[in-house]
């Protein structure tokens, strides 16, 4: 098909759908007078209920904790889908190490290297307060994982790997999401539903409050600090490729 | 509706915009982390923190960084 | 509590607790035999207990409310309904019978990549299971939500196997292909689905369902129906949105394919039937015929054109794939009917199809296994060597046509029986060409392959390139377990169409899936659902099947002896033939094309359904 | 002006659209399907917004507070997750590419036509 073939149908089909779906959004509620009973109901017995002050955690981590187990395990397939792309096919000893591959200077190499240890105590930190203030595991892990990646950008790729080396990140990987399914399971084995928060709520507001939604905002950040890591290092694997790999 | 909100929803319009249509791969990636952070302020604005955060991770940080190394990769097999 | 109640939630999850295990110790080569085992282990309980669950929910709706939060009324805003507060499994017989589905041909699959792959194989068990636990968790769900989670699970699952073979060029384009249209079709759904939640307040199917009924029809019930449909669409190969899969077919490893054809493209349509009963076909009322219009305008035009392409292909996998496109349009025209006997024969017709066409898959591993190819021409008499392989081949061909006693037999039967009952009395007569058209085009492939029948094809440089997708190298030896998948399959669809007892149940429960409100009552209030007071049709064979049945295959004789009798090479330049390559270019492995045609496609799709309800 | 969320969540679906198709480069490409994704955040949380209310997190407001609505925030999250793995696996397809092809152009990948 030509560019301007291309060019002409999608012009008519997407005319076509966005006038559709504007035509649909047209019976939307206008914008802030939105009165759904779903979130009014968390936001009312949330609290009470559950013993924790963020209800987006709440909803992520106990009243709909079984999408959040399909959202791990879409990140852990796609961390086992990136290893399995970019799976090394020569032989390893012929790699050299690559010393900044993003061309860090000295000084941002400073600047990292003494960045990473607060990000990644605020990483642990937005992990563990998920329940309380905005956060939870998957910010947390986000944050963790850029603090680690922080040093292979500050040039110190080989650093990197001594803190967490690709073994290690797998195991995270696999702990977390598989820790996230025995959770689940624990509340069956309890003999109520699959994912029940079978663990003390404590004192709303409190660290340890919220039950099994700590136990699962921790594998969460466990699972996508190991992810993301596992993703990055694959990626720098694949700059150290010998050029006769590639021919 | 706030001015707050529009001034930022239009500046999400056309940071989007410029994000989906630059041609150049490496300014993209630029555009693409400024878009990440001006949705992150849209979601502020939004009251929603939580998603708030998250898109300055995301958008912010593992975006960016990911397709930093695979255009690296690229470059590297050029040359 | 029962054992059987705590199934719904421990069948995915299983398998994904165990693909979590696997992700760790992948790496680990010498512990690959335990591995494999430990998957086709739990792959085999999986589909065990879904069989325990489809014959437990012969008598209503199974219900698991994860995390124990059972919906509560007395809302402040609409304090007159009953709202669910958590997420729903409401496994009902269908979605039980997908979910067997998908076990027993993961299980296979496994069983057969025993010996497949020589090389590493790090990760693909762990993929495979969880593309199972995403495959089961899509049937059971009764949130929406929920299922497009699962539908993206299943598809980055999906994505990550296609391009598993990264050794050779052609995996990574298709999965490219493959991945970013299905990614604009799930952000398509998930609009569709924030319009459903901003109108509504729920996720829940049964909810929504309850709380769209009864309003003048609107643009925006409309158009969330479009887009989600759209969505779930491309992932079930309908005509326009179906490029992704024979590029995808084509390179993804064979065991992988199987479960492409046989559940994959199939849960696509599950989607759309469990999406418009559940939620959207009592907001429609009466404009439900526009739906019904299109729906069938886009299952005959798929059945049309994967046939069509089906018998002018020459690359098995291909063939195979299209000939899935076929059929996904067939179950289309079925779902279609509106009746519980078009539904309930979709369902057969769906088990049967995904045990032949796995089985059929797995033959076409065997021959790449063999002889590095899966080109026809390539392959041309070299499968004289493997007379059993040729018996098994042909044979499915056949049952591919809707041979008795097979369940591709029954289901096609079911489903022209209730098209006449329907009033379509046309339909019939284009089920039977599709069947015998792609039936035919294998049985073809299993002459010129297994017995060399006919001239000996030119062994031109593109047919030499086509078939070497995967490695090189001749194997002396066929594995025992690729044998027993290959004919176990085979023997499964041969026994599911000697089970009358299946036919009638397939019914019954598509009559309680067509009656919304005593589905939405079951998961709501927890009442049992009674099966609805609908007039329900004898499933017994009539000698109008019989006829119809025979028709396809006699029809598939013909079409696969016929170009193995006639040199057809020679007229490449008629006018048909022409034509032909014109529409073959349009599969241009570009994949900006295939998102021009998607776009299109909906907008066209919902062009017409929205002048329609607005009628 | 109360529509304007919602003509910004379908113009970024668009312009993704065009971009993607227009695009001469995977990697262009594949971010261009963030752009298309992005309209879903911003599609979901418009609609749960309520004026002046506050966000759903009761740490120094009591619960009784109105606030905007959970879920639709909660699905977003989930929604960015997608994004973020959906994206780093595309750009794993577009560096193999780039390896056997050696182009990102997406008219010069058609190995697979037969």
């Amino acid at each position: 098909m030509t560019q301007r073939l291309r060019l002409v149908l999608l012009g008519t089909g997407l005319s076509t759908l966005l006038g559709l779906l504007l035509w649909g959004l047209h019976g939307v509620p206008p914008f802030g007078h939105y009165r759904g009973p779903y979130g009014q109901l968390v936001d009312t017995v949330g609290e009470r209920e559950r013993h924790v002050t963020n209800m987006v955690s709440a909803v992520n981590f106990d009243y709909r904790g079984f999408d959040t187990i399909g959202e791990e395990f879409i990140l852990f397939v796609a961390g086992a889908g990136c290893a399995v792309v970019l799976r090394r096919q020569g032989d390893p000893a012929e790699r050299t190490e690559p010393s900044g591959p993003l061309g860090a200077t000295e000084a941002t190499r400073t600047v990292a290297l003494l960045g990473m240890a607060p990000l990644a105590v605020f990483g642990i930190y937005v992990v563990a307060h998920g329940h309380l203030t905005p956060g939870g595991g998957f910010q947390g892990g986000c944050i963790t994982a850029s603090a680690v990646v922080l040093v292979c950008l500050a040039g110190r790729c080989r650093t990197m790997r001594r803190i967490v080396p690709e073994t290690l990140a797998d195991l995270w990987d696999s702990a977390g999401a598989g820790g996230y399914v025995l959770v689940g399971l624990g509340g069956l084995a309890g003999g109520a539903a699959f994912l029940s928060n079978v663990l003390p709520l404590g004192t709303t507001g409190h660290l340890t409050s919220g039950g099994t939604m700590a136990v699962i905002s921790l594998a969460i950040g466990l699972e996508v600090t190991g992810a993301l890591l596992l993703i990055v290092t694959e990626f720098l694997n694949q700059l150290q490729r010998t050029p006769q790999e590639d021919a | 509706m706030i001015a707050l909100q529009v001034t930022i929803l239009l500046v999400v319009a056309v940071a989007g915009a410029v994000a989906a249509l630059i041609r150049q791969p490496k300014r993209q990636i630029v555009a693409l982390n400024i878009y990440g952070l001006t949705l992150a302020l849209l979601f502020f604005a939004f009251s929603a923190p939580d998603v708030a955060l998250s898109e300055l991770a995301v958008g912010g940080v593992v975006l960016p960084m990911i397709v930093l190394l695979a255009l690296a990769r690229v470059r590297r097999h050029e040359r | 509590m029962r054992i059987v109640d705590a199934l719904p939630p421990v069948a995915p999850t299983l398998a994904l607790l165990i693909a979590a295990v696997m992700g760790t110790l992948a790496k680990l080569e010498r512990w690959r035999r335990a591995l494999q085992l430990l998957a086709i282990v739990t792959a085999a309980s999986v589909t065990a207990m879904c069989v325990v669950l489809l014959v437990h929910t012969g008598d209503g709706v199974e219900v698991h409310w994860f995390g124990g939060w059972t919906p509560r009324s007395g809302v402040a805003g609409a304090p007159s309904r009953i709202h669910a507060i958590g997420i729903d499994f409401a496994v009902d017989p269908l979605g039980a019978g997908m979910a067997t589905l998908a076990g027993v041909l993961v299980t296979a699959a496994l069983v057969f990549s025993w010996r497949y792959f020589e090389q590493e194989a790090a990760f693909f068990e762990a993929l495979m299971l969880g593309f199972l636990a995403a495959m089961v968790a899509f049937s059971f769900t009764g949130d929406i939500f929920d299922l497009f989670v699962f539908f993206e699970l299943m598809g980055v699952c999906a994505y990550a196997l296609t391009a598993y073979r990264v050794e050779d060029r052609g995996p990574i384009q298709g999965a490219l292909n493959f991945a970013v249209t299905n990614s604009v079709g799930a952000y398509l759904m998930l609009a569709g689905i924030g319009l459903v939640y901003a109108r509504t307040g729920a996720l829940n199917m049964a909810e929504i369902g309850e709380a769209l009924a009864g309003r003048p029809l609107d643009g925006l019930v409309v158009v969330s129906f479009l887009i989600i449909a759209v969505g779930l669409m491309v992932k079930a190969s309908i005509v326009p949105f179906q490029f992704w899969l024979a590029d995808a077919h084509a390179v993804a490893p064979t065991p992988v394919c199987v479960l492409f054809s046989g559940v994959m493209v199939e849960l696509g349509l599950y989607g759309v039937v469990r999406v418009w009963w559940s939620c959207f076909a009592p907001a429609f009322g009466a404009h439900a015929t526009v739906v019904k219009g299109v729906w069938l305008g886009l299952g005959i035009s798929t059945t049309l054109v994967g046939a069509l392409f089906c018998i002018v292909q020459h690359h098995i996998k291909r063939l195979l794939a299209y000939s899935t496109m076929a059929h996904a349009g067939m179950f289309l025209c079925g779902i279609a009917l509106f009746t519980p006997l078009g539904l309930g024969a979709v369902g057969v017709y769906v088990l049967g199809h995904g045990l032949v066409k796995g089985s059929l898959f797995l033959g076409s591993g065997l021959l790449l296994h063999r002889f590095r190819s899966v080109s026809e021409r390539a392959l041309f008499g070299r499968g004289r060597v493997l007379p059993l392989a040729g018996v098994l081949w042909s044979i499915a061909a056949l049952a591919l046509a809707g041979l008795p006693p097979f369940a591709t037999y029954a289901g096609k039967g079911l489903m022209e029986d209730a098209s006449i009952h329907a009033g379509l009395p046309w339909l019939p007569a284009v089920l039977v060409v599709a069947s015998a058209l792609t039936g035919g085009a294998v049985l073809r492939v299993g002459l010129r392959v297994f017995l060399g029948l006919g001239h000996q094809p030119p062994d031109d440089a593109t047919s030499r390139h086509a078939g070497f997708e995967e490695e090189t190298g001749e194997e002396q030896h066929t594995p025992v377990t690729m044998w027993v998948p290959v004919a176990a399959l085979l023997a499964a669809c041969c026994a599911a169409g000697l089970l009358p007892a299946l036919f009638d149940g397939a019914q019954t429960a598509a009559a309680r899936l067509l009656d919304p409100l005593a589905y939405g009552h079951a998961i709501l209030a927890g009442t049992p659902s009674p099966v609805p007071a609908v007039h329900l049709e004898s499933t017994a064979p009539t000698l109008f099947d019989a006829g119809t049945g025979a028709a396809a295959a006699v029809g598939a004789v013909i079409v696969g002896v016929v170009p193995c009798a006639v040199r057809v090479e020679g007229r490449a330049r008629s006018a048909p033939a022409r034509w032909l390559r014109r529409l073959r270019h349009l599969q241009s492995g570009d994949v900006r094309d295939y998102l021009t045609w998607l776009v299109l496609g909906a907008g066209i799709v919902g062009a017409v359904l929205a002048l329609g309800a607005m009628r | 002006m109360d529509f304007l969320p919602y003509v910004v969540s379908a113009w970024l679906f668009g312009v993704g659209v065009v971009a993607m198709v227009t695009a001469r480069n995977l990697i262009s490409l594949i971010m261009a399907l963030v752009v298309t994704q992005s309209s879903t955040y911003v599609l979901l949380l418009a609609i749960g917004y309520v004026t002046g209310a506050a966000p759903p997190i009761f740490a120094s407001v009591p619960s009784s507070t109105p606030a905007v609505d959970p879920v639709v925030q909660a699905l977003t999250l989930t929604d960015i997750v997608v994004e973020a793995t959906v994206t780093a696996l595309l750009l794993t397809f577009a560096v193999r590419a780039h390896q056997r092809f050696g182009t990102l152009d997406p008219r010069e990948l058609r190995a697979l036509r037969d």
